[in-house]
């Protein structure tokens, strides 16, 4: 049962950092929601989907939170959560359904593809969403009182860890184990009784409310959503954090891995040549990777 | 079970990624150090006034950050930018530091998004202290910082190039952040300005601008401006590409059909070097007459002469022979850095020389050691100085009120030049722009 | 009604008509290139027919995707043994008992799993990785991943093909005798096999079912 | 109407050149190796960035056969790379994710941060007047780089023992493999031949267009786009899927240009919704 430690560690590594003063306040929310989105890359890829449009569903949980506040005036957290996972659920419900066709580099560019679609869009209506200057995210109210800081990095946290636990479940579970089936052999899973489609379709609606509820609070943290949430570089990202996560043995993985990420690309951007100290990392993750899991 | 062929191959992979990391350590100790080896000292400070009469502590070491970009296609803008920060640090640090404490540059790269800038600015401001923090070309990137840096409210915040306007019109610069420069608006109106100086008669005009908010906003300033000023100019076109297009046929086509008198474009980067040489192939610039507004990057890219290019500074201008502050940064510029300033040095020398003569004035008024935030924001509101691109005048609405340098194009450099005053090319303080601009 | 497939311009199936009853072990024999494997690729949906329909237990299956099929009760084997490459014998079996169970988060029933494996003697190689298994225990492994889902009728694709002459008729034996009651249709090219383990015999050739006989007369029509 | 008839085919023409040039040599390495690399814009900007510094020493013409024979050693480099590091796809995914990145961080160590292209220099070859238009030869004889690595690759595939090899691995690695073809070798030469191909077509293209940081990634876009609604491992679905994606982003430019950014994207939505394996596929999949 060590795998259930994995929630307690987030929230224990949350309150840590809560006492780290103002500027690890703010990375542990900013991490804890980016790894949200490292989740649902992480849960996709244990189908052997890799999706390069994770970033949509990032997006349109804060682009929902965002356009509630300016058009309607409201930042009821209550509101901007059901919001946010109304959208990004119905997001991954359209890519689940669509996407349910392809495999491999096939499935990667129509999910890729959708993603642009959705930033075009963003991008376009400008008087609505702001175009590419993005939208002021409001600090979120609970029943009418702010939760500032201290109530953000709780919220993350706990969102950070409820969706370690599902990861925890879905490890042991009849549809984890169908994912393992899917990713190595579909046609054989197929023939023994999964219906991979709809595997896939539930997966997608996870991945994308996961990454939905992660782009909320990072805009939250950030004050701020932009169309960069959308673009397919965002997703990549992702992608990468989720495939660390999956070099990873434990359940919250996916939170080291975007914590890692997001450390040395942050760290990365005091030199002259941020990319070298990123993709030299990722060489590095790599080698050590298949140094010590070689089979 | 690893067998030797496979350590062999996973060893040299990983020799490989510590060569890498030790490149790397090397670029990053080799970068260029606050040493300056140019030999002119840039007479840009006055004397500094450190009598026994002040009071208080004074600081030693004044950290001062500063983020552009360093990677991707803006580092054309950014790396001149933090040439000119090294440059200028220097040469006050050599002349004794601000008041008494000498700068040290905190650099960022500008890379990553609006929520990684959000992020930078709260590692600068609380992770590292720094006193001051100067940063940022991208219009998204200040939109997401201001309100932060505002509700942080503890470190004097400077931007030193982002056009948008929305900062000055939704008054998002409130308390600690400032903007040393112009907005679109200062290039709409100046660029305006200047064709109907040149082209009192054109009568169509066309736009190619990028489809993102900085496009949308330049063309819609000079089209209106020029609208107010000859209502009878049609529009004709107005074209939108997407960013690092790489392939400008088909807008190309498409102005030849239109043939306006003019075409407008605040092209930069590799788009504005692609548009020039796929437009001179196809005979563009023959037909047509083209007003850059980030044109100056394209004239040694083989922009054909006679175009019409905005500044918003240009190094000839004000005349190096005549005005010293330009000619000593040109000149110390040019030696150490191997090419003139480009305008984003320039915009980062308002930036600079803004944060420096706002402490040392805000000092001397309120006669101590080292002001406290609120005696430099108190000065900085009113604060004029010269710069060597301009004189630059700050406005109470955090921005600066300033002024643009029109020219035409000529054998890679620019010739007839026109410099538009502060007042004919901002709006008063107060008056949002939309509405200014339609009455001129 | 019959079935009827083709490929391009080949036709691969080409009218077959036939019934299997229940608990019947029914034999397809043919040259190769007749259309064995495909017939069962219809059968269990891995294929869809040009023409004609497939009835199972008077439901029409024919537009029925693989994964329906097996819950009504069509489970296959494959030729190849499909078997999870990478994973454990347990695992492999974790999968096939989790793939009936639609997306649900509950734990994986180990007891499932351990009945699946013992039902096939296999419980005691859990722990190896399937490729270090012998190419007859990936047979039975294959075979017991689709027996998992219960199934009333089973369809062996070439379940002797790869194992070594001396040990086709024991794994035969060993699988037919843990099958009973379950409806067979196996692809063989092994006469022996078939005399041995089959009710009735078709012997298919280009696409067509030429005749169903008796086992004891399939090698007089096969001279 | 003539005149809009030509001013329509030439961008039309232009920008097929474009999208056949990025996606020339990914189709070629993919359809092989099943290597999907992230790094591919990488060498297609070096071969710009490489055309662009030697054409200044010893003209257009050489300076691009010379930056294209330079990224001959790179192919052998890439493959081994990506062989030591990855053997899933999802390890070489994540390999040649590393790569990308650290190419734009080597690219601005050497060229720094200004923009390199050849036009310039290809403004020296003149255009020809059809119909009132002016259309560049550079576009001409950059078709005709197009149509010679076309050629080249399709009689290496279909005349060559190595193009069987390549063929065959193509089809079925395993099954190749079982017949005593060398894979790792085969590998090796098609990574090497499509970066050749990728990189001269990079350099082809400096003749119109300039090369700067941060380009590599932008470009994945549009090759990722044509091999995928081409159809994997078909030359002639490469070519047909680029004049596609030109034809539908051209047509958007004229009639609604509102549309350019998601033009492509649509296009490539449309195709896997309708075929999802590529407009041109050549295996049919099982269901």
């Amino acid at each position: 049962m060590r795998g259930w430690l994995s929630p307690i560690a987030i929230i224990t590594a949350a309150t840590a950092a809560y006492f780290g003063g103002p500027f690890l306040r703010f990375a542990a929310v900013y991490i804890l929601g980016w790894s949200l989105a490292v989740f649902g890359a992480w849960l996709l890829l244990r189908y052997g989907l890799v999706n390069f449009g994770i970033g949509a569903s990032y997006a349109l949980g804060a682009y929902a939170a965002g356009l509630m506040y300016r058009y309607l005036h409201t930042a009821d957290l209550a509101v901007h959560l059901l919001a946010a996972v109304g959208a990004a659920g119905a997001w991954g419900a359209l890519n689940g359904a669509v996407g349910i066709k392809t495999r491999g580099i096939y499935y990667s560019l129509l999910s890729l593809s959708l993603s642009m679609v959705l930033y075009g869009v963003l991008v376009k209506f400008y008087t609505v969403t702001g175009g590419s200057d993005g939208l002021y995210m409001p600090d979120p109210r609970l029943l009418g009182v702010r939760i500032g800081t201290a109530g953000l990095l709780a919220l993350a946290a706990l969102l950070a860890a409820a969706w370690a636990a599902l990861g925890e479940v879905f490890g042991r579970s009849y549809a984890g184990h169908v994912a393992a089936g899917i990713k190595i052999n579909e046609l054989r899973t197929s023939a023994l009784g999964a219906d991979v489609g709809r595997h896939i379709l539930i997966s997608s609606v996870l991945a994308s409310i996961a990454a939905g509820l992660g782009g909320l609070i990072v805009g939250y943290s950030t004050s701020h959503v932009s169309p960069d949430f959308a673009y397919w570089v965002t997703s990549g990202k992702m992608v990468v954090g989720g495939l660390i996560a999956s070099f990873l043995p434990w359940t919250w993985g996916f939170v080291a891995s975007a914590a890692l990420y997001q450390a040395v690309e942050l760290y990365s951007l005091q030199f002259a040549y941020p990319e070298l100290v990123v993709g030299g990392l990722l060489l590095a993750i790599l080698a050590a990777w298949r140094l010590y899991y070689r089979r | 079970m690893v067998s030797r062929r496979d350590a062999l191959k996973i060893g040299a992979s990983f020799v490989v990624g510590l060569g890498l990391g030790a490149g790397l350590a090397s670029i990053i100790s080799g970068r260029p150090s606050a040493a300056s080896q140019s030999g002119t000292t840039i007479s840009l400070s006055p004397p500094t006034s450190s009598s026994a009469t002040q009071t208080g502590q004074g600081k030693e070491v004044f950290k001062l950050g500063v983020v552009t970009f360093q990677t991707g296609p803006a580092s054309i803008f950014g790396v001149p930018a933090l040439n000119a920060a090294q440059l200028l640090v220097d040469e006050i640090n050599k002349a004794g530091g601000i008041l008494g404490a000498q700068i040290q540059l905190v650099v960022r790269d500008e890379s990553g998004g609006p929520d990684k800038m959000v992020a930078v600015y709260k590692e600068l401001v609380q992770q590292v202290g720094v006193d001051a923090y100067i940063g940022l070309i991208s219009s998204a990137d200040c939109l997401a910082v201001a309100p932060v840096a505002e509700d942080i409210g503890t470190t004097l915040t400077v931007f030193f190039d982002c056009a948008t306007k929305q900062l000055v019109d939704q008054g998002m610069m409130k308390r600690v952040a400032f903007r040393t420069g112009g907005t679109t608006v200062t290039d709409g109106v100046s660029l305006a300005k200047y064709v109907l100086e040149v082209m009192p008669d054109v009568k169509t005009v066309a736009g190619l601008n990028q489809d993102y908010a900085y496009g949308h906003d330049e063309w819609d300033d000079f089209k209106n401006a020029l609208l107010a000023m000859k209502p009878d100019v049609q529009i004709v076109g107005e074209l939108f590409t997407p960013l690092f297009t790489s392939d400008y046929s088909a807008q190309i086509s498409k102005i030849l059909d239109l043939a306006p008198d003019l075409l407008h474009t605040s092209f930069w980067g590799p788009d504005l070097v692609n548009f020039i040489k796929q437009a001179s192939a196809r005979g563009l610039f023959q037909k047509v007459k083209v007003a850059f507004a980030r044109g100056e990057f394209g004239l040694s890219q083989g922009m054909p002469d006679g175009q019409i290019v905005e500044g918003p500074d240009y190094h000839a201008f004000p005349d190096p022979r005549a005005y010293y502050v330009n000619r000593d940064f040109v000149n110390a510029y040019q030696s150490r850095f191997g090419s003139a300033p480009s305008y984003p040095a320039y915009h980062m020398a308002n930036a600079v020389l803004g944060v420096k003569y706002a402490i040392e004035t805000a000092a001397a008024v309120e006669n101590v050691a080292w002001p406290d935030l609120s005696a430099v924001i108190h000065a900085f509101e009113r604060l004029a100085y010269p710069a060597p691109g301009q004189y630059i005048i700050m406005a109470p609405n955090h921005n600066a009120m300033e002024g643009a340098v029109v020219g035409v194009s000529k054998g890679g450099d620019l010739e007839k030049f026109k410099f538009m005053y502060p007042a004919e090319v901002n709006p008063p303080v107060g008056v949002p722009s939309t509405q200014w601009i339609k009455s001129l | 009604m019959s079935l009827r497939k083709s490929f391009g311009g080949v036709k691969a199936v080409d009218g077959v008509s036939m019934d299997v009853e229940e608990g019947e072990r029914l034999a397809v024999v043919g040259p190769n290139g007749s259309g064995k494997t495909t017939l069962i690729n219809l059968l269990s949906g891995l294929l869809k027919p040009d023409s004609g329909d497939i009835y199972f237990k008077g439901i029409r299956v024919t537009n029925k995707p693989l994964h329906a099929r097996v819950k009504l009760g069509i489970a296959r084997s494959f030729q190849l043994p499909s078997l999870y490459q990478g994973l454990t014998v347990r695992q492999n079996a974790a999968i096939a008992v989790s793939a009936l169970r639609g997306f649900s988060l509950r734990p994986v029933d180990e007891e499932d799993v351990r009945d699946a494996l013992e039902r096939f003697g296999l419980w005691e190689k859990r722990d190896l990785p399937v490729g270090s298994l012998s190419e007859g225990e990936k047979k039975i492994l294959d075979i017991a991943l689709a027996v998992v889902a219960r199934p009333k009728v089973l369809l062996l694709d070439e379940p002797t093909s790869s194992v070594a002459e001396e040990n086709k008729f024991e794994l035969m034996e060993f699988v037919v005798g843990r099958l009973k009651g379950v409806s067979l249709v196996i692809v063989e090219h092994d006469l022996d096999i078939v005399e041995a383990f089959a009710d009735r015999v078709a012997v298919m050739h280009s696409g067509r079912i030429t005749a169903v006989v008796p086992p004891g007369e399939v090698r007089r029509m096969a001279v | 109407m003539a005149g809009f008839a030509i001013s329509f085919l030439i961008s039309f023409y232009v920008f097929f050149l474009n999208i056949l040039m990025t996606s020339l040599g990914m189709a070629f390495t993919y359809g092989v190796t099943r290597i999907l690399n992230l790094a591919q814009g990488t060498f297609f900007v070096l071969g710009g960035y490489l055309a662009s510094v030697f054409a200044w020493q010893i003209g257009l013409a050489f300076g691009i056969a010379a930056a294209a024979a330079a990224s001959l050693a790179f192919g052998p480099l890439f493959y081994l790379y990506v062989k030591a590091l990855g053997r899933t796809e999802l390890e070489q995914l994540f390999a040649t994710y590393a790569l990308l990145l650290i190419g734009e961080g080597l690219f601005k160590l050497v060229f720094g941060n200004g923009d390199y292209t050849t036009a310039s220099l290809a403004d020296g070859l003149g255009s020809v007047e059809v119909l009132g238009q002016q259309v560049p030869y550079s576009y001409l004889w950059g078709g005709a780089v197009a149509a010679a690595l076309l050629a080249l690759m399709y009689l290496l595939l279909a005349r060559t023992r190595a193009g069987l090899y390549m063929r065959a691995v193509r089809d079925d690695a395993e099954m190749a493999s079982a017949l005593g073809i060398n894979v790792r070798e085969v590998g090796l030469s098609a990574s090497a031949l499509g970066i050749l191909i990728t990189a001269a077509s990079g350099a082809a293209s400096s003749m119109w267009q300039a090369f700067t940081l941060g380009l590599s990634g932008q470009i994945l876009v549009y090759a990722f786009a044509s091999l995928v609604v081409g159809g994997i491992g078909d030359l002639l679905g490469v070519v047909a899927a680029s004049a596609v994606i030109s034809a539908v982003r051209t047509a958007a430019v004229f009639l609604y240009p509102q549309l350019e950014l998601v033009a492509i994207y649509l296009v490539v939505i449309a195709v896997l919704l309708t075929r999802p394996s590529g407009l041109f596929a050549r295996h049919a999949r099982l269901a």
